[in-house]
């Protein structure tokens, strides 16, 4: 393999990236659970109007809902499938129940169930071993895989243990706080699955409140999730997980989400979001525009900082 | 009847007693959110709460929306992530506790949290497992809340989410789970427990609800304890925490103002 | 669980932490690989005369090596057992070929192996599968373990997985940068397999550094590989890992370690070396004494330091 | 005839020189460390250094004693531990080559590095596997470094640590390894490749060693390859950074004051 670039390359837009990477059909890991989703990128896959995706997720919420609601993606391995707090996700319900706008198949699992199968194929391994779907409807209904799991005798103690199948992705999607010129990602706060998603995928595609320069990365290494030379396109964009939170940059916008979920109780109302904010942006910079600056200097994080350490020796 | 409180009030409360000092807690979106700040500040200073997107001992300084909130971070003894929270420390049996919500529950408090009908065509798609199968499975014990009526609580479920106690005594065994299973389930009409069957029974009723409209609201025969009583009332300040300080928006306990 | 615990009783000496954790017949699991070992607990443990100890590690250096010679430990799972660029390890040598000061059995695996194994502890699985280990003789001769591992034909894809048991602990000894006064345990650097080796255990025993305040461990969680609640006893041992290294407090001492490799040529030269360094100091505060505060002095690390971020929201 | 370098540094040039530019390659204690060094300065400056104990990207600025040497830390891309640098970037496949060194070594590549005689009795019990059966299970190629002589190239191994192509063509595959192998041998006496029977032949002899020494130093047979010639022997430039910059105190390459 060879892993030279030329660095400055990697730093591209929106546009460039999802069309250069994101293909009709794709297998695409979205990252983040409940936290750091990567819209900016997703809103793009959205307007670029991509097909038959299958998406792959422990936690889908708004992402999954924008996605499966526009058409886009027609097929999804994953979890949760809601918006929270906020209720049920009612795209992803027209298209489960009456195949609006299209006809979408589920395979299921546990959020653990996923991040180990994310887990397997980072690793280089055919599956990973749980505790948990022992028992559940969660093995019995399989859609999209032949062999859903796999329930084994453990050779060493004779109990009994699941095997979950590792989850492959074409492309993962990410948002993180910030990363160098060459890619090298670094998130903080909570991590949820985007370690082991990222790396189960074989092209990365991160988005991020900022690219700084590599003595920031590099003076505090422990804070990477992924090095460079695994991440192929940046895209810078501040303000990215919006309407989510990134940690150290903004909060959620809670009158966001709290409009998202009631104007897609209708087909129509979803329509009318989709038009509002995505096909009649043209970039994730018009839709900060749209959100207006006296908005985004509102959600903007307070400082809370931790302590330098040393890494001298 | 109007009590000084609501239903949901009541439910947030009886979550949060459910910690008990010094013990380990896996907490879910909503009410037992609400539980956990209760019991953090009031009788369980020592609980360790954790949440599935990697925090642990958290201390938010406002209720979360989910549980992956950034308000969940700042303060938290430890961040990892699903690896860290389910893999270590709940698959381990680190976890005394978790929460659980609920479409539909059986008599051994199995639960259904992913469609009501027919799986491939089913009326109405519900969000799924989530973290629920996973803390269903590997917590020392599950408590599980739920808005009650008859056809949620159910002879049959439609799907099994999460396991509960299957169909009875050695069934979690038999299937390869390493511990666990339902202690309480906590509704807007009552509290449950588990008999030595692994069966449910009422073990008290809320204030201003009979045993007569419980029993309208369950689908089988329910057993009611010999020692059943009324549900303890909140106090006040229980009330005055949730109101003023944990969900003054009413985003969890519904419109108040 | 009851974790109510009165906080400040968690510091305690080498002595009484080694007194009160650590048995005959432990199944000891030590932290680091080349790097942060725990070594004034482990020198505890030799003082105190320990016996039948199993230890657990990934590569077996001096620290291994000062427990077989000093006839504490006389079973060992692992997968490395020198002096890395020193040269041999020579007491281990002596006991497995002339049973000197006794005989020593040793369950082999790969440090990979040794990290899964541990993993699996950690995780409450009885396994974990790898692709290593396969068509070796690790595999041929097993020594403790009736079954030492177990070749699966995974049932998705056909292909040969190797499922390694589970390593429990009863006690984890490890060297950490930091704690606060609950033990919520923070490592920057390296962490080798210290994360999964610890929590593979019941009991954990940290030497640290420094006891700091809470708030500064509390504005950084990322920084934490241990909650307080699993860490049972904290000795605070500033130049604890000597002669290895500690990032950000202080390099290693390659003089030393020379030295080491040198005076256990012979088992008198070793037996020396307990009575110098080990039997004759009471206590690691004399060890420390006995090195000199101009060689600490020169050890210290330079500053190297990390850029504060925003935990805020 | 005295050359104007030693063996030991003629083989960590050859060792560097195996890096390619832009590879992932997974460094280990000692020669390799060095040729690492020589190659990222010289002629793979985009080459990313992988260390077992979880450093990713080093740049250290002196040559590291160990391979978790602290000074391998500071300006690293990423760190972690074992799991992220055995379990996700070379069990996965990522990691290039890497580089094992050896007590024995037979036809096929296969290296011994636990015990000379029998594994329970030996004669000389050695350090193990440590990370050597990882990454000769898992890189994409291996190259093995040792001091040669003919009880160190032998017709079986006392005992098969790491393996390289085992029995031969299709081994690896039927024992599960998913890829890999033996690129080259890097000896004080010559370099060796393997053959499309992935067997051992001489591609070089070192300046000052004969092709029959090296048939001496080798249990079998060795095939010579045709183009068979003399090793290419350091630059200057490579000495001088090895003797100033890299190893100035001689602890890989041997004293030198």
């Amino acid at each position: 393999m060879n892993r030279i670039r030329k660095v400055s390359s990697k730093i591209i837009s929106e546009q460039e990236a999802v069309e250069t990477f994101v293909k009709d059909g794709t297998r695409l890991r979205s990252g983040g659970i409940a936290v750091r989703k990567p819209f900016a990128l997703l809103n793009e896959v959205v307007r670029q109007r991509k097909k038959d995706i299958t998406l792959l997720l422990s936690g889908f919420t708004e992402d999954g809902d924008i996605l499966v609601g526009a058409g886009v993606v027609n097929k999804l391995e994953g979890s949760y499938f809601g918006l929270e707090a906020l209720g049920l996700a009612h795209n992803y319900r027209r298209a489960y129940e009456q195949g609006i706008p299209q006809k979408i198949l589920i395979e299921e699992y546990s959020n653990f169930g996923m991040t180990m199968r994310f887990m397997a194929a980072a690793m280089g391994l055919p599956f990973m071993p749980t505790k948990t779907h022992l028992g559940s409807d969660l093995v019995k209904y399989n859609v999209l895989r032949e062999k859903k799991a796999h329930v084994l005798e453990d050779p060493f103690t004779g109990e009994k243990v699941m095997l979950l199948p590792a989850c492959h992705a074409d492309v993962a999607l990410v948002h993180a706080q910030r990363c160098d010129a060459d890619g090298n990602l670094q998130v903080w706060g909570q991590i949820g699955d985007d370690e082991w998603g990222c790396r189960a995928a074989k092209v990365v595609v991160a988005e991020v409140e900022e690219v700084v320069d590599e003595s920031i990365i590099r003076r505090d290494p422990n804070r990477t999730i992924l090095p460079g030379f695994m991440v192929d396109a940046i895209v810078i964009a501040p303000f990215g997980s919006h309407p989510y939170q990134c940690q150290g940059y903004y909060d959620l916008d809670l009158e966001f989400r709290k409009m998202y979920a009631s104007m897609t109780k209708t087909r129509e109302g979803f329509l009318q979001y989709l038009e509002d904010w995505i096909y009649g942006v043209d970039s994730h910079q018009e839709y900060l525009k749209k959100l207006g600056s006296e908005r985004l200097e509102r959600l903007k994080a307070k400082p809370y900082f931790s302590e330098p350490v040393n890494y001298g020796y | 009847m109007t009590l000084p409180y609501t239903l949901a009030e009541l439910m947030a409360v009886h979550a949060g007693r459910q910690i008990k000092d010094g013990e380990v807690a896996f907490i879910g979106t909503g009410l037992p959110m609400l539980g956990a700040m209760l019991a953090k500040r009031l009788h369980a200073p020592h609980a360790v709460m954790i949440y599935e997107s990697g925090v642990i001992d958290a201390r938010p300084k406002r209720t979360p929306i989910s549980i992956g909130d950034a308000c969940l971070v700042p303060d938290s003894a430890m961040l990892g992530g699903l690896v860290e929270a389910i893999g270590f420390l709940l698959q381990a049996g680190h976890v005394d506790l978790g929460f659980i919500g609920a479409a539909q529950i059986d008599i051994h408090g199995n639960i259904n949290t992913s469609v009501i009908g027919e799986y491939h065509h089913p009326q109405v798609r519900l969000p799924g497992s989530g973290g629920a199968n996973d803390i269903g499975s590997l917590a020392q014990r599950i408590v599980i809340m739920l808005a009650q009526d008859k056809r949620k609580f159910v002879e049959k479920l439609d799907y099994l989410t999460t396991p509960g106690y299957l169909w009875g005594k050695g069934a979690r065994q038999e299937v390869g789970l390493p511990r666990g299973g339902p202690a309480k389930v906590i509704t807007n009409l009552g509290i449950y427990g588990f008999d030595e069957n692994l069966e449910m029974y009422l073990e008290s009723y809320h204030p201003g609800i009979t045993i007569e409209k419980i029993k309208e609201n369950v689908s089988w025969d329910i057993k009611i304890s010999p020692q059943v009583q009324e549900t303890e009332p909140p106090t006040p300040e229980e009330l005055r925490l949730l109101r003023e300080e944990f969900d003054p928006q009413g985003i969890f306990l519904g419109g108040r103002e």
